[in-house]
């Protein structure tokens, strides 16, 4: 197809700016009554290798964007997002005392904690379920996954300092800790 | 003159269909038929203050910018037609231009309104596709946390819920009964009067000077009762001086 | 242009499924970080001729139907609403000389807008606050949209009718207020 007639661009215009597929009918509607058939079978072949499609569906005719092409049309989008306190609150006690409830994180934290926050961290594959409690009530438990590990650089849980190790980093309660470290003081010029 | 007499009936019928003042003027300068670089000011003038006049005699009523615009225009008239006089600026010409100059522009952006409006419309005359597929972006949140989050969370947590022990420091404290040994121990060995302080032990912390100072204090009052030594003060607050039995 | 190659494919595919008009930027992110630029340029040059136009409106870029086959089309479609002639004279003094101040506005058309004028003209998306001017009172400027180019098919601001030759009879110059101030003074002494 070359130059294209008035005929082949008045169907392709009113195809393209139709709001559903339209029947032979239809078009001719639009168009005065010509003889729309050769001129879709034309339409279709130039537009064969493009990458827009003219297609049939049973008695309708619509453009629509090529096939192979589809993977286009949506795009992945990675948005960087800081964890949340509770969330990393939440990831941590797991971590340390997996395979663990829910009523026991609560516990630990001393504070609830929402469902979104397990889905969160589902969500960036770092907990999974891992079971259920043989208690009554047969409670869900979690555990980290992998990815956790790949995620924090660690070759095992293992790796997590212990409660001494948090002590001896000032990690344990800084607050009082800070206290404590004053008093220590005045002693050692004492003794 | 019965055209123009026409011509303001017509006006007159059409009142609220002009935008002001300026509307009217470009209309009236329209009706000269010629560029409006080349429309005769003073016929303007003319039709504008004859319309005015005539919507007057009628009691219609004008907007007040319809009759300043009048005055100014009876004023320029006047200008115009009266010998120049030098000392006024600007010149009754530059304003008659500036009017000029006004009908032009505001006739060029009716102009180009009406061209801007005449073009080829999306929505009216030119469409877009009627259902287009629509292109999607699928957000995906990407979680972050680095590993001393991670820590800081659990000490934090820990912290907040171990049970917490308490342990009491060890203070520096002098006993009553160890005072009480000291001083009456040291008081045996002194022949005249001594200060409270030098019973004191001498490289004491001052933490523990304190309490040794209050520990012996109450060991000489204690001292005194059993008769063991004597107490000296001159006044409060006055030193205070400790002495063996005599 | 033949057989188009797999990136015409794909800019064209892209640009056919947007539902609103694409930056180059935006087609890109469809596409991996090809020059989209040229593929452009020959897709709109392939369907100048056709019943489709693809065109640029500003820095964006989207198909339409072509302007001469708007007699097909308009058929059962509803007439937009008209704009008044206030409206109207306001949005090409605003397109004209942008950006630029209500008294501007209206000492060009020699009389006060009425509030509702722009809104209209905000409502429809053709026009938008464009900051303040940095003179006494700091009056707001208007200028266009990108929505006002879409809907009046202009690529650029250049595209205006007749703006060039507007410019050079100088009936684009900046509006003198402080002349037409001092007119109002007088006429108010004259009065």
């Amino acid at each position: 197809m070359s130059t294209p007639d008035d005929l082949t661009r008045a169907v392709e215009a009113v195809l393209f700016a139709a709001e559903e597929p339209l029947t032979i009918h239809e078009i001719k509607a639009h168009l005065g009554d010509a003889d729309v058939r050769p001129v879709l079978d034309a339409l279709s072949e130039h537009y064969a290798e493009r990458g827009i499609a003219l297609v049939r569906r049973g008695e309708r005719w619509h453009f629509e964007t090529a096939g192979d092409l589809a993977h286009l049309l949506r795009r992945d989008r990675e948005e960087p997002r800081k964890l949340s306190r509770a969330g990393t609150e939440t990831l941590a006690i797991i971590a340390y005392h997996e395979p663990v409830t829910r009523a026991e994180i609560e516990s630990i934290r001393g504070v609830q904690i929402s469902k979104g926050t397990l889905d969160v961290l589902m969500e960036a594959g770092w907990i999974r379920p891992a079971g259920r409690r043989e208690v009554p009530g047969r409670p869900l438990t979690y555990a980290t996954t992998q990815g956790f590990l790949d995620h924090f650089g660690l070759a095992s849980r293992r790796d997590l300092p212990g409660i001494d190790d948090l002590r001896a980093a000032g990690l344990l309660d800084p607050v009082d800790l800070a206290m404590e470290q004053a008093e220590v003081e005045n002693r050692d010029e004492e003794a | 003159m019965t055209d123009a007499r026409g011509e303001d009936e017509r006006l007159t019928i059409d009142i609220d269909g002009w935008e002001g003042p300026l509307d009217l003027l470009l209309a009236l300068a329209r009706n000269q038929k010629v560029d409006l670089r080349e429309i005769s000011i003073l016929d303007l003038v003319e039709q504008y203050l004859d319309y005015v006049g005539h919507a007057q005699s009628l009691k219609l009523e004008l907007a007040a910018d319809y009759l300043v615009m009048a005055a100014w225009l009876a004023y320029l008239k006047s200008a115009l037609l009266l010998p120049r006089d030098p000392e006024v600026e600007p010149s009754p010409e530059e304003l008659a231009m500036r009017l000029q100059l006004r009908l032009e522009r505001l006739n060029a952006m009716r102009d180009a309104g009406a061209r801007l409006m005449a073009r080829d419309r999306l929505g009216r005359d030119v469409f877009t596709r009627g259902a287009p597929e629509g292109l999607r972006t699928i957000r995906q949140t990407v979680w972050q946390a680095e590993i001393y989050d991670l820590i800081a969370a659990y000490g934090r947590v820990s912290a907040r819920t171990r049970p917490v022990l308490h342990v009491v420091a060890q203070r520096p404290v002098m006993t009553l009964e160890t005072a009480i040994a000291r001083v009456e121990a040291m008081v045996g060995e002194r022949i005249d009067w001594s200060t409270i302080e030098s019973f004191l032990p001498a490289d004491a912390s001052p933490g523990f000077r304190k309490s040794a100072l209050a520990s012996s204090f109450l060991a000489a009052l204690e001292l005194a009762r059993q008769g063991k030594v004597q107490l000296k003060q001159k006044s409060p607050f006055a030193p205070l001086y400790l002495r063996g039995p005599a």
